[in-house]
């Protein structure tokens, strides 16, 4: 047959004409180069109104000078746009909407820009279509959400257009695989073309232009914690968890929420853990950007392996030098992927731990405030029990027999899923609620649902300096309410217990406290931590933890 | 109690630093000798005013010690806190010790009682230096999170001998304060090495602003006390008035034209900032001690 | 910011050991000092606090009837300056207090 | 006041200036038939090392060369240098050598006296005019750490709580009638400035050098009611 149907063929079409359109901006060999300051020039070139742009910006890395440049293009060539981002996180990104270059958007998270995004819902001027977890969004990419252009950040690349996007891979893997198969344009930034690359992480077929930007994309060092800030109290529930759960359950595979909480465990991994022999019985197996506070257990010896979403700024020359622990390219140098890493925290993690901002007295918790549109990124994928899972581990079957009822059920396994919280935050803020935020915030958004980051039915412990509240030993909805207020403290919600019932859940298990656990309140203190300042992570690591200058005081 | 010097309390570092059990507080938190002042602005106050101060023993020899509490109100000296510390010195040139210890903890003057600090500060000073002509070491130890500035920098420069740790700062104004005025471009206040480069430890041991650098623990800083007691004194005479305005006439013309330490640091052939900045104590006053000499202009 | 001066008058049993004032904490944000005597009446403690966190009165009851309840405290005067300390804070600095106290070497 | 009309108030042609830059100045006048020695700042003045290092230069300079001459400072200072570079000098060094160099006259038996002209704001006053033997202020000038409005911002005390305290208060608020009740200013002169100076240097000449070497300060808060609790400290700490 000689007929050829170019009705199938519309997006290859589409994708030459927009070639075409910005042939007279590209140089070099490869003739992908676009010079920094023609950059407007080119997305005018290249994207159309209306077109799924999909902006690489995580909580980490950003692709800021391609979002500075977006937003300067004549808003009456380009306009109406549908953003598809991993985080709103630049001022840039928000005065798209201000601008009406873009009108519509996908997203997973917000942090900083949370309470800007509420007032362009208010004023009109943006249409948040959904707000997802990663993996969520990611997954639509190759579904409904293709993107027509992808904007994304690269550390080199070389005259080919072959990529090397170093330690802080995270999310672009996922992003050129959706444009690049899918008739899409790939536009990167990169900090410096180079003759040869390290390794090459994005062939060059994949990639149409390549841009070097006039500076390095900017990385939030979003995971260094300074143990300098961890309290007594902190270091109390940090005991807690390792003797009343990770011990209790053999926990090998987890993944740890950002904050000092968790930072608290780390520390304590190699004292604490240590003393009480966990030795590779615990937390050998991790998913988790490389967090500095992790180094002292990594030198103890307690780590056998870290897959990371991304990396973490100042820690690469020590990945690099521990790449029995990390996962490295044939460079030495980190290669992260935040798809992958998600997929491994939810499928082969047996617990995922993490704080929150409020809890209600069903254990449903969420971040979300009034006035702020956050999304919630990765965390509801770590915080819920994965029902596709079937292998087995010790943890999992464990807490599954724990949740288990009726022996005539068909026994599965759990995941462990913790939150860990002072009963109070700063400001005398109480942590437990009888009513979430969020059912407010639903109601001004016009959302269905309220945006709960960890679904009660998933959470299994709540941990709090009062004590740990096992929830999958609870058999009825009344325990599990009656579980929580037990270790709720002086809020509302704790003072409201029946005190009777929560002394029954305490002499039957559900309910420890410290003294339960066979831990001596006074014994902890920030003596037991590996490591009490940046200084001392940086010891630690033999001098190759290089932080970032905003956590030194030397 | 704990091993750092930063992480511990006035309190704590009064008994850490002194013989063991030595320590004799006058003005006791039961004695609530707090502020007038703040109760007015209706502002919490403390027991002791943020200042603890004593009579204790240092190897054996009898010092009068003040030590200031940098988390109330950053350590900042009111009309009480300033008056304790001016006492402590009149007591000092009756009594006669060995020598005075005063660790410092504070932004400077406590805003809610500006007047009052402001001229507490300039009779602390005049009582130290009047106490020094009669023959009364000081000792300053400087190595807690609230730093040393304003007007308790000045104070501490009017000591014998001053003592830090590299996580200590000693300084006029705060980071804070002169990128408020001046912008980011001049003074990057979150930039913390920088600021560290600027009013660190490890800085001003090698501009020769003080005597000894140790590591951040309690007992470092006791044994460097115990060895400037006596050895460390220089009096306080037209001698060593010229000493020092010499080393200052000189630095302004060695150094003058620089904005930061690296600039120093690399004029005087020391390594890397950064590797100057990861060398603990000890062998940074190693390293450093020649160009330390060249930079204080003595031979 | 306006402070609020609490008093309370609690039952708790006798404290026997006898001393010098106890002072425990920093006047400092999201802390308090606690400064313990002697008191006079050997069935009660009684507890002042001035704190620039208004509205709490009833947390703090309850945090210092548990106390009084859990350690021995009658006979004790207890004067706190609090700045927003959390109830485990306020609780970790109160038993501190007792421990010194009843620690007859240590301050 | 500014720096000429004060000059002209106070020496009229009995002055020669030794340095007459904008912001600094120093020279010899005779007030009476006494020579005396003048320091002075101008024009609002940033105190930075420069400056604080050329004042000590003088000091020693009137130390060394005229033993026993009167020191008179006259200011006008915005504070101290609020800048990286004076920070990385060591300002707070200069400023002390200076405020030693100052203790060191007096000890050595100069007479000192520091006379506020026109602004007298925290770092730049405490190493140069507080450390004098007597300290003045004309009586429209301003000695301040902070302006209330700052002040509110930084402690978040909302600012007519301030304005309203201020007029129970002197500690907290600017006004060189606060530093007097607070006994730190000696006098605030109005009238013939001349003559007051005069009277000052001649009352102080008079006294024995134990005398001079006194601070009063505290006592003096006391009896003028402004600063009393100091006095209190003061009393009970030497009597323990």
């Amino acid at each position: 047959m000689s007929m050829t149907n170019t009705a199938w063929r519309q997006g290859q079409q589409s994708k030459a004409a927009r070639l075409g359109r910005a042939s007279h901006l590209v140089g070099g060999n490869s003739g992908k180069v676009v010079k920094a300051e023609q950059t407007v020039a080119l997305l005018e070139s290249v994207i159309q109104p209306g077109d799924r742009v999909c902006l690489e910006g995580n909580n980490q890395k950003q692709a800021d000078f391609l979002a500075q440049c977006l937003a300067k293009v004549n808003p009456q060539q380009v306009h109406d746009l549908h953003l598809l981002q991993s985080v709103v996180a630049l001022p840039e990104h928000t005065a798209l909407f201000d601008k009406g270059i873009a009108k519509e958007i996908d997203f997973s998270f917000s942090g900083p820009q949370g309470a800007r995004l509420a007032n362009l819902v208010a004023a009109g001027k943006i249409k948040i279509n959904a707000i997802h977890t990663y993996l969520e969004l990611f997954g639509r990419y190759f579904v409904d959400l293709t993107p027509n252009v992808a904007l994304i950040a690269a550390e080199a690349a070389d005259a080919q257009g072959n990529l090397y996007t170093g330690p802080n891979t995270e999310d672009t893997p996922a992003i050129v695989e959706a444009a690049a198969f899918k008739n899409g344009i790939v536009i990167v930034q990169v900090n410096e073309i180079r003759d040869t690359l390290p390794r090459v992480d994005v062939p060059a077929d994949w990639v149409d232009f390549v841009i070097h930007a006039p500076r390095p994309n900017y990385i939030e060092p979003l995971f260094t914690r300074d143990p300098a800030q961890i309290s007594e109290i902190q270091v109390l529930m940090a005991m807690m968890v390792i003797k009343g759960i990770y011990a209790e359950y053999g926990v090998k595979r987890l993944n740890h929420g950002i904050g000092f909480d968790t930072a608290a465990i780390e520390l304590l991994l190699p004292t604490y853990g240590e003393q009480l022999g966990l030795k590779g019985k615990i937390c050998t197996n991790w998913a988790l950007n490389p967090h500095p506070a992790l180094i002292p257990a990594i030198e103890a010896g307690f780590v056998q392996s870290v897959h990371s979403f991304g990396s973490e700024l100042g820690m690469e020359k020590y990945i690099a030098a521990r790449p029995d622990v990390f996962f490295t390219g044939n460079d030495g140098s980190m290669r992260s992927n935040r798809a992958f890493c998600q997929a491994a925290g939810h499928y082969a993690c047996d617990l995922f731990i993490g704080s929150t901002l409020q809890i209600d007295t069903y254990g449903n918790s969420s971040t979300a405030t009034k006035g702020r549109i956050a999304g919630f990124g990765g965390a509801p994928n770590m915080g819920a029990d994965a029902r596709g899972r079937r292998h087995e581990s010790e943890a999992w079957v464990k807490a599954g027999r724990e949740a288990q009822a009726n022996p005539k059920h068909m026994p599965r396994g759990r995941k462990l899923v913790v939150q860990m919280v002072e009963t109070f935050r700063e400001h005398m803020a109480p942590a437990f609620v009888e009513r979430l935020d969020a059912w407010d915030l639903a109601d001004s958004m016009g959302l269905n649902n309220p945006p709960v980051m960890i679904f009660g039915d998933d959470v299994t412990h709540i941990v709090t300096e009062e004590g740990i509240a096992n929830l999958l030993l609870c058999r009825s909805e009344e325990e599990r309410e009656q579980a929580i207020r037990g270790v709720a403290g002086y809020t509302e919600v704790g003072m409201a217990r029946d005190k009777k019932k929560v002394e029954e859940l305490r002499a039957r298990g559900v309910i420890k406290r410290a003294e339960d656990l066979g831990i001596a309140r006074r014994d902890a203190t920030r003596d037991l931590l590996a490591a009490k300042t940046v200084k001392d992570l940086v010891r630690a690591s033999g001098g190759l933890y290089n932080p970032p200058s905003r956590f030194r005081n030397w | 109690m704990a091993n750092s010097f930063l992480e511990a309390s006035a309190r704590e570092r009064v008994q850490a630093v002194c013989d063991e059990g030595s320590f004799q507080e006058i003005l006791k938190p039961s004695d609530r000798i707090s502020s007038p002042h703040m109760a007015l602005l209706e502002q919490p106050v403390a027991f002791d005013d943020g200042v603890v101060i004593g009579r204790a023993t240092l190897g054996g020899a009898p010092v009068l010690v003040a030590a200031q509490e940098g988390e109330f109100l950053g350590g900042a000296i009111g009309e009480v806190h300033g008056a304790k510390m001016t006492a402590l010195i009149a007591k000092a040139v009756k009594e006669k010790p060995r020598a005075v210890l005063l660790i410092f903890e504070s932004g400077g003057v406590r805003l809610h009682e500006a007047n009052a600090g402001l001229i507490a500060v300039s009779e602390i000073m005049r009582a130290v230096c009047a106490a020094r002509a009669q023959g009364i070491q000081f000792i300053g130890l400087i190595g807690g999170a609230a730093g040393c500035f304003g007007g308790t920098g000045l104070i501490a420069r009017c000591c014998d001998v001053l003592i830090m740790s590299e996580e200590g700062r000693l300084a006029m104004s705060g980071p804070e304060v002169i990128e408020t005025v001046y912008g980011v471009e001049e003074f990057d206040s979150r930039d913390r090495a920088l600021v560290w480069r600027v009013s660190g430890g490890k800085h001003r041991y090698v501009m020769g602003d003080i005597q000894a650098l140790v590591a951040d623990e309690v007992n470092a800083f006791r044994n460097a006390a115990l060895a400037a007691l006596d050895s460390g004194k220089v009096g306080f005479d037209l001698e060593n008035l010229e000493t020092e305005h010499a080393m200052l006439t000189q630095r302004l013309k060695q150094f003058g034209d620089c904005r930061d330490a690296k600039e120093i640091w690399q004029r005087l052939g020391l390594p890397s900032a950064e590797e100057l900045a990861l060398m603990p104590a000890d062998e940074f006053v190693r390293a450093t001690s020649v160009a330390r000499d060249v930079a204080r202009g003595a031979q | 910011m306006s402070m609020e001066q609490l008093k309370y008058n609690l039952p708790s049993k006798i404290q026997q050991t006898n001393r010098d004032a106890v002072l425990v904490g920093v006047t400092a944000s999201g802390n308090c000092e606690v400064l313990l005597e002697k008191g006079e009446d050997t069935a009660h403690c009684s507890v002042d606090i001035q704190t620039s966190a208004r509205g709490f009165g009833q947390i703090w009851q309850a945090v210092l009837n548990d106390f009084a309840e859990r350690k021995n405290a009658g006979g004790l005067k207890i004067e706190i300056h609090d700045v927003g300390a959390t109830p485990a804070v306020v609780s970790l600095r109160l038993d501190q207090a007792i421990e010194a106290w009843e620690n007859q070497h240590g301050q | 006041m500014n720096r000429d009309q004060v000059l002209d108030a106070l020496f009229a042609d009995l002055w020669k200036a030794d340095c007459l830059e904008a912001d600094h100045f120093y020279g010899r006048a005779t007030v009476g038939n006494q020579q005396v020695t003048v320091i002075g700042t101008a024009e609002k003045a940033e105190v930075g090392a420069d400056m604080a290092l050329t004042m000590a230069r003088v000091v020693i300079e009137t130390i060394k060369q005229r033993p026993g001459e009167p020191i008179v400072f006259l200011l006008d200072t915005q504070g101290q240098r609020l800048r990286r570079r004076d920070e990385l000098m060591g300002l707070n060094g200069y400023m002390a050598h200076l405020a030693k160099a100052v203790e060191l006259a007096r000890q050595r038996g100069h007479v000192i006296v520091s006379v506020v002209y026109g602004e007298a704001v925290s770092g730049g006053y405490i190493s140069t005019g507080m450390m004098a033997d007597a300290c003045y202020a004309l009586a429209d000038a301003e000695i301040k750490v902070m302006n209330l409005p700052a002040m509110s911002r930084i402690t978040k005390i909302p600012l007519d709580h301030l304005q309203a305290l201020a007029k129970q208060s002197p500690v907290f608020s600017p006004g060189v009638e606060n530093y007097l009740s607070m006994g730190h200013l000696d006098a605030v002169w109005e009238g013939n400035y001349a003559a007051q100076l005069a009277a000052s240097i001649a009352s102080l000449r008079a006294k024995s050098r134990e005398e001079i070497g006194k601070d009063l300060r505290i006592e003096r808060g006391i009896e003028r009611g402004g600063r009393t609790a100091a006095g209190v400290v003061l009393e009970r700490v030497l009597a323990k």
